[in-house]
């Protein structure tokens, strides 16, 4: 057992890096934030591309690196730091996989390349109107006609659906308000009676509403099986999942990063205030948690990677680096008094991401209901 | 030991909502934060009532205190439905002038702050004065007839509109740190000082305008010195058992948890009613006993209030109250699932002003005193333990 | 509104506390932990009915003092201080109150005087084997027979059932599952077919397990109506519910006191280790805590007395001084050090019924959901 | 990167759980408290297997360290199933013995201590001196062959039934406190030592013994001073950081963890049944994935462990356990509803043992650094932060 990055992990960690250091600073975040239409960059996309990151989970044989979700845990949590936006993670990880996973021979053939090349973004539009995360709540129904499927419903929640080329949708074709009778569409983005409304949040970033009324999309669409969606795409899900971890990890050491050299420099009573005992609990109360959610997601990365079944795993580290990331913005912040509260101050980017990151893809309560069936309904307890 | 209200106290608080059904509109409603001419009108409207200078003498143009709880009633009051509320310019300056300055001060200032004319900024903190109000720096420095300071202040929350600024400097570089300040009034329109805007995180149009103050070379008659000379940190720290009691009320959060309460009985999302999940029942009761603890510390500072300061129940009010704000902005936007998130269109269930709740809530722990400075308070001054924070305990002058 | 206490509670508090500096030592109390039968003393309990404690909520016409419930607070929050071992929770609150408010006359003018008197000791047999404390799970069973009832089941956690007179048994007799159906009696703790068992608990106080094994008890033992006997008993239960809080609230405050007093003269480091910012946070966090729970307690009893709804009070009050004793009792400890955890450590018998205050007469999972029934199905929202 | 143990790895784990299904009985199993003569005679059958030494050289006993988590995976199974664990005599004492005594020393003592022969005590805490050990005051007096003490120590908990004491003794007053400490290896039977028992709170036979020690002119000869003299504050720091890692693993913990679950599975209530209630299924939920952080920081210790000493992680290790204890003790008996604070009978889940654990939880917090301690390790030696408890930085000797 050994925990340190292989030689090539340390590499990319490393390039990742040095481009986030010179691209993502926070001038750039701002400006996506404030002044770009699509909230991403697409030059900084073409990079990507160029550095071969967008296929960095596509296999070689599709023009891709054929890399692991561990080492894409890498280069994420550096994505993270510098909390770059960008339609990576549906993108690159989730779409790259779903298709790798259940696409036909034709569409691995055709849309992994594209993907590679950077030429293809993808957004995905999962969420509706529930608290929850699960299947069973999806309802915007796809009704064969045909050789077509027509869509009505509505999403929530679909990052950079404006700036995507195709959504990735769980329909509903079957059994209403259960984990069957769904499923995977690709749907074009610029489909007649699709339109988006713009879902303002604290981040600033790019959710959309998507409206579908009574939206046409070919038989070729269908992504892996009829109603057998869910099946489809929980396991690549988990991998999405898992990267998003390795984002909102990222995202906080940084942060903590910050509030950490603060209280080293910061003098109030004639003394840095990181010599406060309540100071100095609080970074370490941090750390440590973001020790723990670090290691869970990559040990989650490392069993998926494995082929072993990780459901519980996956669970506990969102569950546990949801949570963190909501409290080290929050703890780190107030290390800063008043200061970590002024729209001038580089943190708060940090700050309004927080409680955000804690939310998505699911609450806390909904991956602690999955924790339960693991442990309690799933797994035999096992005394050694 | 007796709970309810007296008959006396129960028709000023009417007389009070009276008021607030009468002069409130939607203009004046909003933050503390943000003052507005709508805002200042309708202060103003309390002051012909004679609500600012209850308790002081008429001859400074204040009027008698009806009875002893009536300032913490109407500020209650004022409070629960967002009006703005009665703070600093009768909590820390009316007061502190009253004590301290020369009877022309008195007569100058007094009833210009009881009949609300003329804003005020606090301009006390520095980059590296914050909390530790002792270290300031900024120097007025003594020219006989006047003082002339150069430098800086910031987070100066009203200083964009003030006519007055309540200032602290430091008149004596050489002497210990907290003997050496100062108290000023300086006009506004003083030549040689100059603003910058700072804002506040939050939704567009909500946020919160603060200032840098810039001086250079600027004049302040000797005239405007406050009291006596270098017992500036003395008066400063003083004011603020006051302010801490003016600006605490709990009043606004029990609102706000009703209101969760009140969306969390009719939120349908696609036919799943969180009101039958026996998981957020029990987070919003735990809340509920939270909420109405801190109503309960609140009662035991008015009580308090009839008879002294009640420095220490303003601080556990304080600390109760931020901490409190805090789990309970968390636990609205829980509820929510990823709804909370949202700052506005049509799903954000409060319009983004939870989540703009949420983003403040830390500033609140933190801002005036905070919730480790009030713990410090609790653990000295009721506990008598030793001093820990390097915070000199209020001294004798 | 004023929270100070009248001069008669004063008074009543000042000779409370006098009484049990004098006659509750720490060597009282292990003493009846472990060297007594009855786990209280007889002796002590004649001392209480002179100074007329134990008729202090009886009527004057039943030659008690008549006082109110906040009285009772004052009174009883002194003997949690010293947490002083007796059985006056569940005679002088909860039986008195309950016969005082549905006994017959005759029932009244009986039993009412001999409790006054120190003559009979009330014990409480609610619990049985449910996690919770809803009647719901009330299933013992009294059948009635000609003029009699039969009684078969259990009751768990009956304080002082070795040392009492009489146990007042809410038992079913109509519906099951239901708060309708059950019945209150009076059965004397002699009579044939009871049998006790010890059930050791962490404070070491005297709780039974009673199995009622065809108990025949007469027709003069029914209190109250038929069938009615949780709306005879909830209004006095939830009275002897603010006196517990009272009483653990008294518990927290002399064990709060005891390490203050430690914080403040236990030197380390060359300091003393009340002057590091986390002790201080420690100390002053449970102190706002202790002033809460203290507050809501005497809240609930003022309106109790006043005779308004007070159901939601309550169980915010319970629920809240159940987490508040639990915590105070674990983090006053830990200010010891090693120190608070050795048995010749006298705060150790605070520590040790710290939990098991927090877990009595309902945990707070059962006072939550009341008080969500009150805030959420009961009240209407006014927003002013 | 790879979470997988290796082959090599996974035999031995085969190997010491094959030992254990063995050697193991009832008698032997326990609280880690408890020290009996089965639990000696099961560290003896270790000690045969070279289990002890390992890692030290051949010349005094020891044997080759297999590889480099050898020593962790023995103590993360013993722990796991409730075995006496490779603690202080080897962690601590051999340790500092191997580095710091001279040749004799190590000669007479590390092959006894490898092979199990006579227990130790780990003598140092005062009354006045708990985590503060450079403030012990217990004197040994300089008599040129030999030192001579009279005083006491406290809570000492091998001392009844130990043949070594390695103790901590003042041997030069007037320097600064901590450079005038020393230690000494001073044997049980010395005339003028005597014990008076304490023991920890918990049911009946389930306590923990521990002791007062008092010296009446106790001699010991200057041939038992370890190392250098006024040496020992540092040694005993040094020593602190290796104790630190041999006393910890989570192993136990997620034992513990699991025994609740499977209670959980099962448990039933006349009926009703707390699987079936979403509220604490979170709860156990939330718990697990706090547990499982548990196991992840106890592996970033093992990890570092193979390249160098692992104070910061040791350190999180320590927080993270002692406060997951805590709270899971919690937890376990807030599910058992009254049932919970049973310490035995029928009706008492675990027999007592869950309400013994939750009353010595907040020891495990206080006890050997405790968290508050672990957390300022974090803070200045992980992320820089000055010194606040005024310890001292682990000096230069």
């Amino acid at each position: 057992m050994d925990i340190k990055l292989t030689d090539d992990q340390a590499q990319l960690q490393e390039i990742a890096s040095k481009f986030m250091d010179k691209h993502c600073s926070f001038d750039f975040v701002r400006k996506m934030e404030k002044e770009s239409d699509l909230g991403f960059c697409r030059d900084m996309w073409r990079q990507f591309a160029e550095m071969g990151w967008l296929g960095i989970m596509v296999p070689e044989k599709h023009d891709g690196m054929g890399m692991s979700l561990l080492d894409t845990v890498v280069l994420i949590r550096e994505l993270g730091r510098h909390i770059c936006p960008s339609p990576f993670l549906f993108t690159s990880v989730l779409a790259a996989d779903v298709i790798a996973q259940v696409g036909s021979p034709e569409q691995q053939a055709e849309l992994l390349p594209q993907i590679v090349a950077g030429e293809k973004i993808y957004a995905f539009a999962y969420q509706e109107y529930s608290r929850f995360f699960r299947p069973e709540h999806i309802k915007l129904e796809a009704k064969k006609s045909g050789d077509k499927y027509v869509l009505n419903g509505s999403k929530l929640f679909v990052e950079f659906a404006d700036g995507a080329d195709t959504l990735l949708v769980a329909a509903r074709t079957g059994e209403a308000n259960s984990q069957d009778g769904l499923t995977l569409l690709l749907v074009d983005r610029n489909s007649a009676g699709i339109s988006t409304k713009h879902m303002p949040t604290m981040s600033r970033d790019r959710h959309y509403q998507v409206d579908f009324s009574n939206v046409e999309v070919p038989g070729s669409a269908l992504l892996g099986e009829l109603d057998k969606g869910w099946e489809a795409l929980e396991p690549s899900l988990h991998k999405a999942v898992i990267a998003f971890c390795a984002y909102t990890n990222g995202a906080g050491f940084e942060m903590h990063g910050y509030a950490t050299q603060y209280a080293r420099e910061r003098v109030q009573f004639g003394r840095p205030i990181g010599q406060m005992q309540t100071i100095q609990g609080y970074l370490a109360q941090m750390i440590m948690e973001l020790y723990g959610a670090d290691m869970l997601t990559m040990f989650s990365a490392f069993q998926i990677d494995k082929g072993r079944h990780a459901r519980g795993y996956v669970a506990k580290a969102k569950a546990f680096s949801a949570d963190t990331v909501g409290h080290v913005m929050d703890v780190s912040s107030q290390i800063f008094g008043g200061m970590g509260y002024m729209e001038e101050q580089d943190t708060t980017l940090y700050l309004r991401r927080g409680k955000q990151y804690q939310l998505a893809l699911g609450g806390t309560e909904y991956w602690e209901d999955v924790i339960a069936e693991e442990i309690i309904d799933r797994e035999p307890v096992v005394l050694t | 030991m007796d709970f309810d209200w007296s008959p006396e106290e129960i028709a000023f608080r009417e007389e009070v909502r009276e008021f607030i059904r009468t002069e409130m509109t939607d203009a004046v409603k909003g933050s503390i934060f943000i003052d507005t001419p709508a805002r200042v009108e309708f202060v103003t409207k309390m002051a012909r009532r004679g609500w600012l200078g209850m308790g002081f003498p008429e001859q400074y143009g204040g009027s008698p205190n009806p009875f002893p709880l009536a300032q913490f009633i109407l500020n209650a009051e004022l409070d629960r439905s967002g009006a703005p509320i009665i703070g600093k310019n009768v909590g820390t300056i009316a007061s502190t002038i009253y004590h301290v300055a020369s009877e022309e001060m008195k007569m100058e200032f007094l009833p210009m702050i009881f009949r609300n004319e003329g804003q005020w900024a606090i301009t006390y903190t520095e980059p590296n004065a914050g909390t530790d109000l002792g270290s300031l720096q900024c120097r007025a420095i003594d020219m006989g007839d006047h003082f002339e300071v150069t430098g800086m202040k910031h987070y100066i929350t009203s200083a964009h509109f003030c006519r007055w600024h309540w200032m602290a400097l430091r008149t004596d570089p050489d002497a210990p740190k907290h003997k050496g300040i100062s108290i000023f009034i300086v006009d506004h329109d003083t030549p040689g000082l100059s603003l910058s805007p700072m804002s506040t995180i939050g939704r567009e149009g909500t946020t919160h305008r603060t200032n840098q103050v810039f001086f250079d070379k600027m004049k302040i008659p000797r005239s405007r010195l406050v009291g006596e000379v270098n017992k500036g940190f003395y008066y400063m720290m003083e004011a603020l058992d006051y302010e801490r009691f003016a600006i605490l009320s709990f009043a606004s959060r029990v609102r706000r948890y009703t209101k969760i309460v009140n969306w969390y009985k009719n939120a349908d999302f696609n036919g799943e009613r969180p009101i039958n999940d026996p998981y957020t029942r029990r987070a919003l009761a735990r809340m509920a006993a939270r909420v109405e603890v801190g109503t309960m510390l609140e009662r035991m500072a008015i009580c308090k209030a009839q008879y002294e300061v009640p420095a220490v129940e303003a601080a556990m009010n304080k600390a109760w109250g931020a901490t409190i704000g805090d789990e309970f902005a968390q636990l609205a936007l829980d509820l929510m699932g990823p709804f909370g998130g949202l700052w506005g269109g049509e799903h954000s269930p409060f319009g983004g002003g939870l989540a703009d709740e949420h983003l403040m809530a830390g500033h609140a722990r933190v801002a005036a005193g905070g919730v480790d400075t009030s713990k410090a308070i609790i653990a000295r001054r009721l506990l008598g333990l030793p001093n820990a924070l390097g915070k000199p305990e209020l001294p004798q002058r």
